[in-house]
């Protein structure tokens, strides 16, 4: 326990790549919660990454996570600008009010 | 000449039929009367060449069907006993087709009547010249047919339609059975060609054969087989519903078809197949069984009918049931021979029935009959002639061949030989009994039926009567010139000669010898009708059952019941006419003299004549049995079966089914994004599980 | 050591603290304020296992850009929350009975790792690059060399969410005076101004 | 041998009068008259090739003939490969000669959209023919079940109140049946390598995939004859369908079934031919006695002529899988005959309902009163849907029972009632339509065959009849393809070793060969014969 | 040694330039030059294809091992770009009608597409990710393209929250992989998995991860969720485009993942594939019968298609392979045919969409409604449509390999599929015509609809050609 090993540091993004999961189906209201559940989740990944780099001696997983960073933010960008124009024409995100189409 | 003898019925039939618009009615009438007498005539000419000059043979027409070692030819096959069936056929035919003529002036379709008589006599013609099973089922079918147009040819009657499909049928039940023997025969044999079927008879004895999980004798099974199309085809005992139906169509119909050809192909079938049932006893045995009960049931049957026709269907039933007891104790020369006499008494007593009926304004129940015979002397008399020889009075034909068949049954010494012996004295008891009831009732008595209807009594024209009358001469004639050819004679008589015959059996013999001057002269008395032998010195040497059948009917020794019948006991021999008279003397009694006798009777025995009455309720029993049954069963199988078992957990349950599914699936898109996150994280999630599990937490 | 393993234990705890409480606050003001909070952990993180770089751009963009975006917008939506979180508990059982299943077996899995026999060939050429070169550096050398093809594939997501975003949200008002700069430059004087000679003590 | 292409002709000449037909404009009346002509003669032009095909036709061989091959599918080995023998080359004739009978039969009874009419019946044809001449198993498959589309509009389109439901369980119920025959089609590609059915015939594969094959096969083919359980597509298509597509339907499409068992069951595998023959034979007798109980009861002329088609195809099924010359030659017959039958019986039906619009019995009788010759017509074609000897029902009928009966007699005796229920209800039929009083007005006042229903009909009957009389036209033709696969298959069977799995029904092939003791040597000389011409 | 030579990368980079240059005219110009964008676009796309065809076809991998370009990455790019370029002849005309013709509209699309061709030549999983994004990040703002329509935004919402769930999964497997095998590089992770007697257990939750990412861009089940609701909510152009060529790049995608690193790992990833190829055309063909909508309709069966694709996928032969691209290329030609008709639904001005508004359409415009029967007839793989011969060969190769009971099922579900394609030709021929739709198809949509109708019907007499550049473009893959 005291070593702080790789184990460590993957189970540490294990564990929020769970929360960041549990985040997307038990919240019925706010869709930007998920948004950020999500945000969650990659951020569990770069983790992962981060730590696989450093454990390997090999620099790869930093690139990764770098672009990770940035197709996340990209990401954020569009979705939050999609879940602008659904307010615009629902005055609501609640998630449960984004089901106009099933069956 | 075969040729001639077969086809021109087709030729009259296809020219009534296609051009029946174009020549008229009369057109058509002449074409088939002088197709059938064209062909009459020439079967006669057969007759001396096959039978006289003792020499059969076979014209193959073509190839029918080939298919493997499968073959079959039309052929017309010329022999001493398709002869013989020629000349009844076309005879009796060619009279049918003159009296039609007048018989049915008033009709709107003659031309199409005439056309089909003309094709059923092709039809049975082509049966009866057939070479092999498989062409004997065509002209079978196709009298069958025929014999169905005929039935329905009022088709406005809805008793002449049922009368017609059930006479098709029940005959197709037989049919089955003669299908099924086919099937056998060829199975045995491996040809249904005679001539390959009667040379490996002998050999194929012993066989067996596999039929529904029991190893059957090969030979029995093949001729009982062929035996059930014989008994629906001759309407024996079981099969035998359709015939008083029958009667609904018109009556040369029934004359032709009913009494005197289509009837008896069974009788021919089994002659035929002689050589195949000789080495079948216990089929022979069914054979007489069956013709026995039949002769016996059919009787007790006709003396309680009311209806002029049906009786004599009945009869004719009855008289088709001797022949094949005849058939059934082997003495198949006896039964061809009554089959002939028959026809032509039989023929006779129909067109005279006829006459009847025609001059009563189509009234057929003789209980609206009566007192009529001073009206038409004519048809009096000649059905007196009828119902003489069908009661075996000598010196009329039926004598002759009715008391050879007993004879016959007699000598065979079986105990079904003595069954159909016994069987047959009753029913001819009973034979004469109703054949005066029906004489004295429609003739006799006090006039029953609407003035209006008794003005009308008129004797037939001469179209009508002339028919009749070459089948009387028939009738009188025909059994005692044709006993020493059909059945006289005799083994020892063909080794020496036939003077030693009519030393032993000089009664016949005598009858025999002096037949040919009582013939001449009596064809001279009636002026020359029908083409009698030519003399008896030319024909002496076949003039025997031997010679003159030659190969066409095949007899073991031991089973040669006509020679032994020759031998039988006097009684034997006299009873059949002693009971005849004895028959006709009640009908008398009770019809004539006490006419309050009969109810009394009925009275006194209720549960007997509703029995008889009824005819022995075959037609409810069958109705119950089958007909009512099938009709449910088809119901049940298509409404249980198709639409609510095969439809409805096949194609619609399934369709039904994925309707369901199909709603459940969609219902399952429920539009929350969440729970679509969570489907996707369930199945990865499962996914991996999966792997966990399947590696057995080796991880 | 024991400094490390402390160091690991607060950031590691903290940011799944923080990151339960993104999910569960009930004021998405809140979800947005713990998400920089575990940000903050995260790259405390990164930086305790040599990645400075990747430590500092989460910082600046993320807490700097990407979480002020979320805030931005949440604020801008003007939500009201009272009645948040009712009937959420429903996928809770399912939910937590996935999170723990994914959870062990990701654990059990980490317990096994190993690299795939023959690892060290593997691994590609940047571990030669770290060596006496900092992180940022080393960073540097490998997106503008052997991952440029992702570089710039990165500079069209960019343009992407550019366009994207212009093309969702942007929305031009009727009435809202803007600045025509091409209008301005192609007014002509004699099109808007008319000189008129005014003869005084007449009025216009 | 002729040079020059004669199936592909046959098959792609209608697809051109298609295309000519789309070119024709004009007002819609013109159009309409100019369509069916175009159709008629397209038809009769097609009709024309196949008297040619015919008379160039070859019937002492047992090879393929009119051979085309080129390349398809080059790189899978699937060729285009034509060709017919004594098997197919009258289910071609067939088709081509039902065609322009059809387009005739519906002159006047189709007012709707005639064009597209048209040229589903043209298409049609086209893949009719297609099928019977495939000699790829891809190409077979391709027609085989293209013909779904024309036939599905044409029911669905032109037919009763009930068309769609009659459309769907048609297409559906038989393209379920052909999907498995695919899956089984492409395992024997997998398993030889190749999908050209003369090679295929020749060499069958392993016995245990065998079993499963014939069942995919089986499930196709069943559903297409149609087979008992599997028949209930049948009475519906068949009610709603008009006219001309009953009798397509019922005159060659039910024929595709038959075909395909002695195509691809029979020769290509054998050892669960005859695994399974049993199960065939008792499906067989349960169709003729079931269905034709059925049809007694029917009160729709066409719904009773369909059961009843179903029964008799239970006697080409019996047939077939007898696996002996008379069987198989008589179920091919039977199929002919029939084709032409029930042909001509619903056609029969058509020029009622084209006068009276409805096909319930009870509303005809006495039509023999004011359409004489419509009587006549019927009656031969009713005589020969019984199987009266002397009309083509007949032959194929008792060869058929006949080759039962030597391989089980049990099951010969059972379908032979079919004979007896086969007569009781067409006569019923036969009596309730054209005889008794006339019940009905409109029934009494319906005039009889014009010329154009009599140039129908007429054929037909003669060819009924013909056929009856001198079948050995068609048998002579037929019968060394069947002496062949006959003669294959025997060969197969017996084999030596006899793998293990058969050897329990090796009792009843013994059945087949007991019984001609008093020909010792006529049975295995002809089987000899035939070995030796299957080697060649 | 670094390696910079972008000559394969030519189509992508011409594509990408353009697509700035036609932004920033759009931009000069306004939304009034929209159909000028598109077709410009279109030419763009055409000069890529012919770029393309300019390019050695060899097998070569650029960029440090980014980049691959072969036969199969020649032949799929030339699918997406004609893909594209039938989705933009589509679109004009209806972004038009809907009011929703603004010049992004093309660019987009066009990004789209880069990203998709990057998509099937990336070499790394770095490249397939950036590629992947690329596409994505397009796609979500193409669904919510109409603004103003609550349906198209909420489209937007569920395929974006979704898509990033899933490539969240797929970065998740990708870090999985990496530090189980130490690499992103194919070549490498290909070496590093042949040859191992058991596959590490971290490598296999990996592969599960990024095909669940994956198989949510071809909308296999069961991640298939947002594919009805995201087909029937965005503008049906959009749509078009979705049901047509993203497939192509992510089957392209997962082809070349799985037959190239990870074929070691066929045990693996086939039972994977299995459970998802059946489960698509099985709900495919179940849960598509109860739509009344014809856009969700052609959502089930796309999942439907890409379940039968997936069994040549599945079998990982050569043959299988080539099936898949067959498949694929057939199902892009019907699916643009249904579209060309679909996006022609339209009444009084307003878009139709429910199966019921094609009632009678054999009478009111006999030439929409056949064709529409050859598409329904072929998608139901009713030969000698073409749509026949994708499930020939696809089915062929399930045969060959021995999947007897995935081939089984699988047809049997085509049968069932059949029913609602059925139900489309029912209604058009079979059911009573109501109001015809709107005159006029524009010329392009005719063109669209006249080639693929003919491809259809005459691919029977010619297909070899197709087939044997589709085998061999997959043959690639496999050596």
């Amino acid at each position: 326990m005291i070593e702080i090993g790789l184990s460590h540091y993957l189970t540490l993004a294990a564990l929020l790549f769970t929360i960041g999961v549990f985040g997307i189906f038990l919240n019925r209201k706010n869709v930007i919660v998920i948004l950020m559940s999500i945000e969650l989740m990659l951020l569990a990944v770069n983790i992962n990454f981060v730590a696989f780099s450093a454990y390997l001696g090999d620099l790869t997983g930093q690139v990764f996570t770098m672009f990770i960073l940035t197709v996340a933010a990209a990401e954020a960008a569009i979705g939050l600008a999609i879940l602008v124009t659904f307010f615009r024409n629902k005055g609501s995100i609640a998630v449960e009010d984004i089901s106009a189409m099933r069956g | 000449m075969e040729l001639l003898a077969v086809f021109p019925p087709l030729l009259g039939f296809l020219i009534a039929a296609l051009f029946g618009k174009q020549i008229g009615d009369k057109g058509a009438q002449f074409v088939t009367c002088a197709g059938m007498i064209i062909a009459a005539l020439a079967a006669c000419s057969l007759f001396f060449t096959v039978i006289l000059a003792s020499h059969p043979y076979t014209t193959v027409l073509s190839e029918w069907i080939t298919s493997g070692d499968f073959t079959v030819s039309w052929a017309l096959r010329i022999d001493q006993l398709s002869v013989v069936m020629m000349c009844v056929v076309n005879i009796v035919s060619a009279c049918v087709h003159v009296y039609s003529v007048g018989y049915m002036s008033h009709d709107d379709h003659k031309a199409r009547f005439m056309a089909y008589l003309s094709l059923f006599t092709f039809a049975m013609l082509m049966l009866v010249t057939s070479d092999n099973l498989l062409q004997l089922f065509f002209g079978w079918e196709g009298v069958g047919v025929c014999s169905y147009l005929l039935i329905g040819f009022w088709n406005h009657k809805h008793s002449a339609n049922a009368a017609a499909v059930k006479a098709f049928v029940v005959n197709r039940i037989g049919d089955f059975g003669l299908a099924l023997g086919t099937m056998a025969a060829f199975v045995v044999f491996g040809s249904v060609e005679f001539d390959v079927m009667f040379e490996q008879a002998s050999a194929v004895a012993e066989n067996t054969i596999e039929f529904f999980g029991f190893e059957l004798h090969a030979l029995t099974l093949v001729c009982l087989l062929l035996f059930m199309g014989a008994m629906g085809k001759s309407a024996q005992l079981g099969l035998h519903t359709w015939l008083p139906d029958a009667m609904e169509g018109p009556t040369p119909v029934s004359a032709l078809i009913h009494a005197a050809t289509m009837v008896t192909a069974g009788v021919f079938l089994v002659a035929r197949m002689s050589p195949v049932f000789e080495y079948a006893p216990d089929a022979l045995m069914v054979v007489a069984v069956v013709g026995a009960s039949t002769a016996f049931v059919a009787a007790t049957i006709g003396m309680t009918q009311f209806d002029i026709k049906r009786v004599i269907a009945y009869s004719t039933m009855s008289q088709l049931g001797y022949m094949f007891f005849a058939l059934g104790v082997s003495a198949y020369s006896a039964a061809i021979f009554h089959l002939m006499t028959h026809a032509f008494f039989k023929a006779l007593l129909f067109l005279g029935a006829g006459s009847v009926i025609h001059a009563m304004s189509d009234e057929q129940d003789m209980r609206k009959m009566g007192g009529i015979y001073k009206k038409i002397p004519v048809t009096y008399a000649l059905m007196w002639i009828g119902s003489l020889a069908l009661a075996g009075i000598p010196p009329f034909a039926g004598y002759f061949s009715k008391d050879i068949v007993l004879e016959a049954a007699w000598a065979d010494h079986t105990w079904f030989g003595n069954y159909a012996y016994w069987m047959g004295i009753a029913a001819a008891l009973m034979t004469a009994f109703y054949s005066w009831r029906l004489i004295i009732m429609t003739f006799h008595g006090q006039p029953r039926a609407h003035q209006k209807v008794m003005k009308h009594v008129h004797e037939s024209p001469g179209v009508m009567l002339v028919p009749l009358f070459v089948l009387a001469t028939g009738a009188v004639l025909a059994g005692f010139v044709f006993y020493g050819g059909f059945v006289g004679g005799g083994h020892h008589g063909a080794e020496s000669g036939h003077a030693e015959v009519a030393q032993e059996h000089h009664e016949e013999e005598g009858a025999h010898r002096t037949t040919f001057v009582v013939t001449k002269e009596g064809v001279h008395a009636e002026e020359d009708m029908n083409s009698a032998p030519e003399g008896p010195v030319s024909v002496n040497k076949i003039w025997n059952k031997e010679g003159f059948w030659g190969k066409s009917l095949f007899v073991k020794d031991e089973n040669d019941t006509v020679d032994a019948a020759h031998g039988a006991p006097f009684w034997v021999k006299k009873l059949p006419l002693l009971v005849g008279l004895i028959g006709i003397g009640f009908a008398y009694l009770a019809y004539m003299f006490f006419t309050g006798v009969p109810a009394v009777i009925v009275k006194m025995f209720r549960p007997v004549h509703t029995l008889l009455f009824n005819k022995w309720f075959f037609d409810e029993l069958y109705d119950r049995l089958f007909v009512k049954p099938a009709f449910k069963i088809g119901n049940v199988f298509w409404v249980k079966g198709d639409q609510n078992t095969i439809d409805r957990l096949g194609p619609d349950g399934i369709a039904h089914k994925t309707l369901r599914a199909a709603g459940i699936l969609s219902r399952f898109q429920s539009g929350y994004v969440y729970q679509y996150a969570l489907v996707m994280m369930i199945a990865v999630i499962g996914i991996l599980s999966w792997f966990v599990f399947r590696s057995g937490n080796g991880l | 050591m024991i400094v490390q393993a402390f160091a690991f234990y607060l950031f590691a705890g903290i940011l799944t603290l923080s990151a339960l409480m993104v999910i569960t606050a009930r004021n998405p003001v809140h979800s947005v304020l713990f998400l920089v909070l575990a940000f903050f952990n995260a790259a405390g993180l990164f930086v305790m296992l040599g990645a400075e770089f990747i430590a500092l751009i989460l910082v600046i963009v993320y807490v700097g850009a990407v979480a002020v975006l979320f805030l931005f917008v949440v604020m801008m939506l003007d939500i009201n929350f009272s009645d948040m979180r009712k009937g959420a508990m429903q996928y809770v059982p399912i939910g937590m009975l996935i999170g723990a299943v994914l959870l062990t077996e990701l654990i059990m899995l980490y317990g096994t790792w190993q690299f795939v026999p023959g690892r060290k060939q593997n691994i590609a050429d940047p571990v030669a690059a770290f060596e006496g070169q900092n992180n940022t550096e080393a960073l540097g050398q490998l997106i503008y060399t052997d991952y440029i093809f992702a570089f710039q594939t990165a500079g069209l997501i960019l343009f992407v969410a550019m366009i994207g975003a212009i093309v969702l949200t942007h929305r031009t008002r009727a009435g809202v005076r803007k600045q025509s700069v091409s209008d301005q430059q192609a007014r002509n004087p004699a099109d808007v101004l008319e000189i008129q000679k005014i003869t005084p003590k007449t009025g216009v | 041998m002729v040079d020059f292409p004669v199936l592909s002709i046959m098959t792609f000449l209608p697809l051109a009068g298609v295309a000519i037909i789309l070119m024709i404009r004009g007002d819609a009346e013109d159009v309409e008259r100019n369509v069916k002509h175009m159709a008629l003669y397209t038809s009769l032009f097609a009709l024309a090739f196949g008297l040619f095909l015919f008379k160039g036709f070859d019937g002492s061989s047992a090879e393929f003939q009119f051979v085309e091959k080129v390349e398809w599918f080059s790189s899978s080995g699937f060729s285009y490969h034509m060709g017919v023998d004594g098997i197919s080359v009258f289910f071609v004739l067939l088709s081509v000669f039902l065609t322009p009978l059809c387009i005739l039969a519906s002159w006047d009874a189709i007012k709707t959209r005639v064009k597209e009419y048209m040229i589903a019946f043209l298409v049609l044809e086209s893949f009719m023919v297609g099928t019977f001449c495939a000699l790829d198993s891809v190409l077979f498959y391709v027609f085989f079940e293209a013909v779904l589309i024309p036939m599905f509009l044409i029911i669905g389109i032109w037919g009763g109140p009930r068309r769609v439901y009659a459309a769907y369980k048609f297409f559906l119920y038989t393209l379920l049946g052909s999907v498995l025959m695919l899956v089984a089609l492409l395992t024997l590609y997998a398993q030889t390598g190749t999908t050209d059915i003369p090679t295929l015939m020749e060499n069958p594969v392993a016995v245990n995939i065998q079993i499963w094959l014939w069942l995919a096969f089986f499930a196709s083919f069943a559903v297409k004859m149609p087979m008992w359980p599997v028949h209930t597509w049948l009475p519906d298509a068949h009610v709603e369908a008009p006219t001309a597509g009953s009798v397509i339907l019922a005159g060659v499409l039910l024929k595709m079934g038959g075909y395909g068992f002695l195509r691809f069951s029979l020769p290509m595998l054998p050892d669960a031919s005859l695994f399974f023959a049993p199960l065939v034979f008792w499906l067989s007798v349960i169709a003729i006695i079931y269905t034709s109980l059925v049809a007694l009861v029917q009160e729709d002329m066409k719904k009773l002529i369909a059961y009843s088609s179903v029964a008799h195809m239970g006697f080409v099924t019996l047939g077939i899988f007898t696996m002996t010359t008379q069987g198989i030659a008589g179920g091919i017959f039977q199929m002919l005959s029939h084709g032409l039958i029930s042909a001509a019986l619903f056609l029969c039906v058509g020029v009622v309902y084209d006068r009276l619009h409805t096909r319930e019995i009870g509303r005809y009788g006495g039509l023999v009163n004011n359409m004489p010759r419509y009587a006549t017509v019927f009656m031969i074609f009713m005589l020969g849907s019984v199987g009266l000897p002397g009309t083509s029902g007949f032959v194929g009928e008792f060869l058929a029972l006949l080759g039962a009966f030597k391989v089980d007699t049990i099951v010969a005796a059972f379908a032979t009632t079919g004979v007896v229920l086969g007569a009781t209800y067409m006569l019923l039929l036969y009596r309730r339509v054209i005889f008794g009083p006339q019940a009905n007005n409109d029934a009494a006042a319906m005039t009889d065959l014009n010329p154009r229903e009599i140039g129908i009909l007429v054929p037909l009957a003669l060819l009924v009849l013909y056929l009856g009389v001198f079948p050995g036209a068609v048998m002579d033709r037929i019968t060394p393809s069947v002496d062949r696969l006959v003669g294959n298959y025997q060969a197969h069977i017996n084999r030596e070793p006899v793998p293990e799995e058969i050897i329990e029904e090796e009792v009843i092939l013994k059945d087949v060969i007991v019984v001609p003791d008093i020909l010792p040597d006529a049975v295995p000389a002809e089987e000899e014969k035939e070995e030796g011409e299957s080697h060649d | 040694m670094i390696d910079f030579n972008l000559v394969p990368l030519l189509p992508e980079l011409f594509l990408a330039m353009a697509a700035m240059g036609l932004l920033i005219v759009g931009v000069a110009h306004g939304n009034s030059v929209t159909p000028v964008i598109c077709w410009a676009c279109a030419a763009a796309l055409v000069i890529a294809s012919l770029l393309l065809f300019g390019l050695s076809w060899e097998k070569q991998i650029v960029l440090n091992g980014m980049f691959v370009f072969d036969n199969f990455a020649g032949f799929m790019k030339l699918l997406i770009i004609l893909g594209l370029i039938t989705t933009l002849a589509l679109s004009v005309k209806y972004l038009e009608q809907e009011r929703i013709a603004r010049f992004e509209y093309p660019v987009l699309i066009v990004l789209a597409g880069i990203g998709m061709m990057m998509m099937v030549s990336a070499s790394n999983l770095l490249a397939l990710y950036m590629g992947l994004e690329l596409q994505s990040l397009s796609l979500y703002i193409l669904a919510a393209f109409n603004r103003n329509s609550l349906r198209s935004a909420e489209a937007g919402i569920k395929y974006f929250v979704l898509g990033a769930l899933s490539s969240g999964m797929l970065l998740f497997g990708i870090s999985l992989i990496y530090g189980f095998t130490g690499s992103i590089d194919f070549g490498v992770i290909g070496s590093a998995l042949v040859g191992l007697e058991t596959i590490p257990f971290g490598v296999t939750f990996g592969l599960v991860f990024i095909l669940a990412g994956l198989a949510f861009k071809i909308s296999a089940v069961p991640f298939h969720m947002w594919t009805p609701d995201v087909y029937q909510g965005a503008p049906t152009c959009v749509t078009a485009l979705f049901a047509i060529v993203p497939k192509v790049a992510a089957i392209g995608l997962l082809m070349r993942l799985l037959f190239d690193p990870f074929m070691a790992m066929h045990d693996q990833w086939m039972q994977i594939m299995y459970f998802v190829s059946l489960g698509s055309m099985t709900l495919g063909a179940f849960a598509a019968i109860a739509q009344a909508n014809i856009k969700r309709l052609l959502a089930y069966s796309s999942i439907g298609n890409m379940g039968y694709a997936l069994i040549g996928i599945v079998v990982g032969t050569p043959e299988g392979a080539g099936a898949v691209v067959l498949y694929i290329l057939i199902y892009m030609v019907m699916t643009a045919g249904v579209f060309a008709i679909v996006l022609g639904m339209r009444r009084d001005g307003i878009a139709a969409e429910q199966i019921s508004d094609l009632s009678g359409l054999s009478k009111t415009n006999p030439v929409l409604a056949y064709s529409m029967a050859i598409f329904m007839f072929s998608m139901s793989g009713i030969p000698p449509l073409a749509g026949f011969f994708g499930k020939l060969f696809i089915f062929q190769a399930a045969v060959s390999a021995e999947f007897y009971v995935l081939a089984t099922l699988g047809i049997m579900t085509s049968v069932v599929a059949a029913y609602y394609y059925l139900k489309i030709i029912k209604v058009m021929f079979f059911d009573e015509s109501i109001e015809a739709f709107d005159k006029g198809i524009p010329f392009a949509r005719r063109v669209v609809l006249f080639v693929s109708v003919v491809f259809l019907l005459l691919f029977v007499l010619r297909p070899d050609a197709i087939v044997e550049s589709a085998q061999n473009a997959a043959a690639v893959l496999f050596t």
